[in-house]
């Protein structure tokens, strides 16, 4: 049974999670074969929440799956598909189950998603999210009654280090610490000097919270490039979208572990943050292959 | 009032053969409301109109249908003839079967010239009186600028016996950038001096200075304008305005990699040094310009270089090198002043791509591609005079878009319709004159200055102005005051007013309206009315195409 | 003012299918000043018909009227009023509220809309319009600098923005608009009232306006 | 009017294409005389309506005749007519008339020989629907 994610948080000095993308279907399988894969090799799995507003298994029911497998789960929620009612109902059912790690998301819109007319519902944001989770922990729900059986959440919030302008992204980063997060999960990072200084602003903040470097594996210039137009958050510095695209025809993946090989390695020499998120979306069975890229 | 459209054909001394003019004149007798057709054959002479202005009096006829040529001369001639029988000028109708029917069709067209004069008429049996009015103007002009245009354009309006007054920071302007003219025998300073005392001692000129224009409302004839003198606010009244606000130049730094240090220097501060030879410390070898680098090529920087250049080479005698791209000599005289100043010694350098300017012992070092020599050029000189960039003046963007008037790409005004509006701007009773409408030389801005004097004298002297009252008129109980008109009218002659009914609605203004009807299409409410050519006007010429004749 | 758009004719022809004598009734306030149904489009609209119909045997007769306020009953009646029973449809061009207001006057015969009535807006240039007020019922402009984000940000966010901006404060579902607390932010900084953007708001009452709305002037 | 008669109703800016159109007829140029010329102060006062309205009144085509579009008395009329036409193109397609039937012109007031070949071009586009 691997240790308890809170336990990692406050125990190790270098915290790598990953993500686990649910499939577009019930068929659990090839589900089971990426949590079994990485159950062991990292601190805790993260399950996307619709990712880009594509419809999919859903994430409490991966992570439930990930609990009965011995692994640790993260649970993510997005404010796009739920009102207040159904997230309360949601965590009390994933505490019950064991499940108690959460990453509070505002969530992609449904304009980049497959299901471009649904009603968006965005009743609640990432901000008074991570506050409701405090009001389930302290025993109340959000219209003040009392539950019977309270929560123990370990809450977790995202954040945009490369966000042009900068200032306002830092605004909500502040309001995020105001309400209390345990870590942080930030989008992907390709340039260092920003993370750097993003992590100058985040430590005068607040020395205490964790945050993990979001790597997102590049499978290719092409890949990359399309990234940039379409994957909110995702910017990919023109230097590693011609660095891909000199690789020699179909090594684009194995070229793009080596980047994020390189990154991590950086980033846990240089004690740049506490640790890293990696995001292989699709190719979760090359997860390995980027840690020992790390040298993890 | 019951319509009784008469219908007067004229075969152009039976010259139109190929249309039957008794089947034509039997078939309009039985166009609607007509009560009368004549035929005859010289419509454009003394005794056709004569007989023809008799026949309109007997079956008190009270719409005109004319089918002829197109001559414009019919339109006042027989405009007129109704007046004088006291029928309104816009009962008129013309039908035109000579140029557009007769002479551009093979064979027999009378059926075709039977539909143009029942076009004719069908839409005679919508026109409406149009009144003619004077309006009262204003005869007081406000001059804008106090550099040479803007005096020049003062002196000439009051030697026309107009009462002036003139707005300026300093009067003066960008005349000291030139330290001599080429075939003027007096220096700018001098010019401009004597311009001073001329507007000084001229008592229809009332010169306010340090003040600037706030506000202009109104229009041509009787535009308000609030001008601000430090916390002192003026409000008056002026018939015309011409702004004269000249231009800006600007090195560009981009252009020169080097900030303008000591030896980078301005036109300007050339002349200043020209007047006083004691600035050097010692006498300048040789002596660089460089022009068109940011490839505008205007008129301008190449006036105030070949001038400075001819300037210092019979001042101080060194080597003067001009590197440029391409030198516009189309001014006048410029052409005699460049072959001058090549005679005199100038040696003037055509590059391609930018010169690379760099610092060599506290000289400048300019290295070029020559394109005539075909090889690098490298040249130390004391000084590089450095070629600057026309702007327009400050405020430009803020006051045309309060007077509601378009500036062109480069920002000056109005200069893309030069052609349609070389000195007036598209709002009438307002011009520009001098440097602030772009890139000219002084013949070309004296010109301007004239020509806009005399525009105005002739819109203001008489002290009234004839006008076609409310030809194109908003009708106010529709108006939705969505401003689409006051937006699109390509004249600014559209201002929103409050009427008695405290509604404020659009309101057009008889004299700046140029009479395009640009609103009366785009109006959503449908509540411009432009006589003479009114929807149900055009509708009724398509309706009348194509009747069984 | 309320902003409404054109239907396609093939959307209002499919509407018209069998009925031959139409009265297309326009409305002279919100939706003739965003040039959408005002006496002019009524006379565009009903010129489309008649050629759509010309070819068919006995096409389409056409009654044009243009309602003063549509939305108004006394001013539909006052317009319409002597029109409708020689008609056998009507096809109003004001907004949702005007259409709905000819419907409920006249129960008998069947009443299409023939806009889109899209959002209460603002002019951009003659002749282009946006989004400005989403008619929340709860005016949240006070603590954001003037700039609406339940409507001017695509997520509706309170704490905004999202991870998803673009590169230059531009918006995650399209590169051209400005995301809207980027703006926020800037003209707040401007105003040095940053501290509005860094306060805490709690969840927005969605319910202020119970739907469909309803306000009673305290002395009706 | 009816369609069959293949009228062209041309809406002729009195600053350029009417005078177009009498330079026509006094160098004595033929050309094809189902057209109908109403004369307009300027492009611009050419309304989306009046198009239709032709159309609807039997029009078999539409011109729509200005001045140049740097060259326009009233500056911005062609450029606005150009527009209507595009838009009134856009409404006679969904009625099924899409065969370039209305058409914007842009003349100067001496181009008798473009004139020519504007309404050439069009008097053959109809015949041949």
């Amino acid at each position: 049974m691997a240790i308890r994610f809170r336990e990692a948080l406050r125990t190790k000095d270098f915290i790598v999670t990953a993500e686990a993308g649910p499939v577009k279907g019930a068929n659990t399988q090839k589900m089971l074969e990426h949590i079994e894969l990485l159950k062991g090799r990292v601190d805790a799995l993260n399950v996307t929440d619709n990712q880009s507003s594509v419809m999919r298994y859903p994430s409490l029911g991966t992570c439930l799956l990930i609990k009965e497998h011995g692994g640790e789960p993260i649970l993510q929620i997005t404010c796009r598909d739920r009102n207040r009612l159904a997230i309360q109902a949601d965590l009390l059912f994933a505490y019950s189950r064991g499940v108690d790690n959460v990453l509070c998301l505002t969530g992609d819109s449904i304009d980049v998603g497959d299901h471009r007319e649904a009603k968006p519902v965005f009743d609640l944001d990432s901000v008074q999210l991570i506050y409701l989770v405090h009001t389930l922990n302290s025993g109340k729900d959000m219209a003040g009654s009392e539950l019977d059986g309270g929560v123990d959440f370990c809450i977790g919030a995202s954040a945009t280090p490369s966000a042009d302008p900068i200032g306002p992204q830092l605004v909500k980063f502040q309001k995020k610490l105001d309400a209390g997060v345990d870590f942080i999960q930030t989008q992907a990072i390709y340039d260092l000097e920003e993370l750097k200084g993003f992590m100058e602003h985040a430590r005068k903040m607040d020395k205490r919270v964790k945050i993990l470097a979001g790597i997102v594996l590049l499978v290719g210039a092409k890949m990359a490039a399309f990234m940039n137009e379409n994957v909110p958050g995702i910017f990919v510095p023109q230097h590693f979208i011609d660095e891909l695209a000199q690789a020699p025809k179909g090594t684009g993946l194995s070229k793009g572990i080596e980047i994020a090989g390189r990154l991590i390695r950086e980033i846990r020499e240089k004690k740049i943050c506490d640790g890293v998120h990696i995001m292989a979306i699709g190719r979760e069975e090359k997860v390995p292959e980027i840690l020992e890229a790390a040298g993890l | 009032m019951q319509v009784r459209i008469g219908i007067f054909i004229c075969d152009c001394g039976k010259s139109l053969s190929n249309i039957d003019f008794t089947k034509v004149r039997e078939r309009a007798e039985k166009f609607q409301d007509v009560v009368y057709v004549d035929l005859s054959s010289s419509l454009c002479l003394e005794e056709g109109q004569k007989n023809m202005l008799s026949a309109i009096r007997e079956p008190d006829i009270n719409r005109v249908v004319i089918a002829g040529c197109s001559s414009e001369l019919k339109e006042n001639v027989f405009g007129k003839a109704l007046e004088e029988l006291g029928l309104n000028y816009n009962f008129l109708s013309l039908a035109n079967i000579r140029e557009q029917c007769s002479w551009t069709h093979e064979g027999d067209v009378t059926d075709k010239a039977l539909e143009l004069i029942r076009m004719a008429a069908n839409k005679a049996r919508f026109l409406q009186p149009v009144e003619k009015n004077y309006i009262p103007v204003n005869k007081e002009v406000l001059v804008v600028g106090g550099g040479f245009s803007g005096m020049k354009s003062a002196l000439e309006l009051s030697g026309l016996g107009l009462r002036t007054t003139l707005l300026e920071a300093v009067l003066g302007g960008k005349l000291g950038e030139f330290e001599s003219f080429y075939g003027i025998e007096a220096t700018p300073e001098e010019m401009l001096s004597s311009m001073r005392k001329a507007v000084a001692g001229d008592e229809n000129i009332k010169v306010l200075t340090s003040a600037e224009v706030t506000k202009v409302e109104g229009q041509a004839g009787d535009f308000t304008v609030s001008i601000g003198r430090g916390e002192e606010k003026v409000c008056q009244s002026f018939g015309a305005i011409i702004f004269a606000t000249g231009y800006m130049t600007e090195i560009l730094p981009q252009d020169f990699q080097l900030k303008p240090d000591v030896n980078i220097i301005s036109q300007r501060k050339l002349v200043e040094m020209l007047q006083a030879p004691g600035e050097f410390e010692r006498r300048p070898r040789t002596i660089g310009f460089v022009l068109d680098v940011s490839n505008e090529n205007s008129r301008l920087p190449v006036l105030s270089t070949l001038n400075n250049a001819l300037a210092v080479k019979k001042r101080l005698g060194s080597e003067v090198y001009v590197f440029c791209k391409s030198l516009k000599v189309d001014s006048e005289g410029v052409e005699k002043l460049y072959r001058e100043a090549r005679e005199r010694g100038v040696v003037f350098l055509k590059f391609e791509e930018r010169p690379r300017i760099s610092k060599e012992d506290g000289r400048v070092r300019v290295e070029a591609r020559d394109l005539l020599l075909g090889e690098e050029v490298t040249l130390l000189c004391d000084f590089l005079v450095a070629e600057e960039k026309v702007l327009p003046p400050e405020g430009t963007e803020a006051l045309s878009s309060m007077l509601n008037i378009g500036t062109d790409s480069g920002g000056f005004y109005q200069d893309e319709n030069v052609h349609l509006y070389p000195v007036a701007s598209e709002r009438k009773g307002i011009f520009f004159v001098g440097g602030c409408k772009g890139d000219s030389d002084f013949t070309r801005i004296s010109m301007d200055i004239s020509s806009a004097a005399m525009s105005i004298y002739k819109l203001l002297c008489p002290g009234k102005v004839m006008v076609e009252v409310e030809k194109v008129k908003v009708e106010s109980e529709r108006c939705r005051a969505c401003l689409t008109c006051v937006r699109v009218c390509p004249h600014g002659a559209i201002q929103m007013v409050r009427v008695d009914t405290e509604k404020e609605v659009a309101k057009i203004y008889d004299l700046a309206c140029d009479g395009c009807g640009i609103c009366a299409a785009i109006c959503p409410a449908k509540a411009i009315r432009f006589e003479g050519y009114a929807d149900e006007q055009i509708l009724a010429e398509v309706e009348a195409i194509g009747e069984s004749l | 003012m309320i902003i409404a758009q054109r239907k396609p004719l093939e959307e209002i022809k499919n509407m018209l299918s069998g009925y031959k004598n139409i009265l297309v009734a326009g409305c002279r306030t919100c939706v003739t000043i965003c040039w959408a149904g005002g006496e002019k489009e009524v006379g565009i609209l009903s010129s489309q018909l008649k050629l759509a119909s010309s070819g068919e045997r006995n096409g389409l007769s056409i009654l044009e009227a243009t309602v003063e306020r549509q939305c108004e009953k006394e001013m539909v009646i006052d317009e319409l009023g002597d029109k409708v029973p020689e008609v056998e449809a009507i096809l109003s061009m004001g907004c949702g509220a005007g259409v709905q207001t000819v419907a409920d006057i006249f129960e008998g015969k069947p009443v299409f809309p023939a806009l889109n009535t899209t959002f209460v807006g603002m002019p951009e240039k003659e002749g282009a319009w946006v989004e400005m007020c989403g008619a929340c019922g709860d005016c949240f402009l006070d603590r954001s600098g003037g700039i609406c984000p339940v409507v001017r940000c695509a997520k509706g966010l309170l704490n905004g923005p999202c991870g998803g901006t673009r590169r230059g404060g531009k918006c995650e579902i399209d590169p051209e608009k400005e995301c809207a607390w980027v703006l926020i932010y800037r003209r707040l900084e401007k105003q040095g009232r940053l501290d509005l953007m860094r306060k805490y708001y709690e969840p927005k009452n969605y319910r202020a306006v119970k739907r469909p709305g309803r306000v009673k002037a305290a002395t009706a | 009017m009816n369609r069959e008669d293949n009228k062209i109703v041309a809406f002729c800016c009195e600053h350029s294409a009417y005078q177009a159109a009498n330079k026509a007829g006094r160098t004595r140029l033929y050309y094809p005389d189902n057209v109908r010329i109403i004369r307009v102060p300027c492009a611009g006062r050419v309304d989306v309506q009046h198009i239709l309205k032709a159309f609807e009144k039997g029009a078999a085509g539409v011109l729509v005749m200005g001045c140049q579009e740097g060259a326009c008395q009233h500056l911005t009329g062609s450029t606005r007519a150009k527009e209507r036409v595009k838009y009134a193109e856009s409404l006679l397609k969904e009625v099924g008339i899409d065969g370039g039937e209305v058409r914007m012109v842009n003349l100067a007031p001496d181009m008798a020989q473009r004139f020519i070949r504007e309404v050439k071009e069009m008097a053959e586009k109809i015949e041949g629907r």
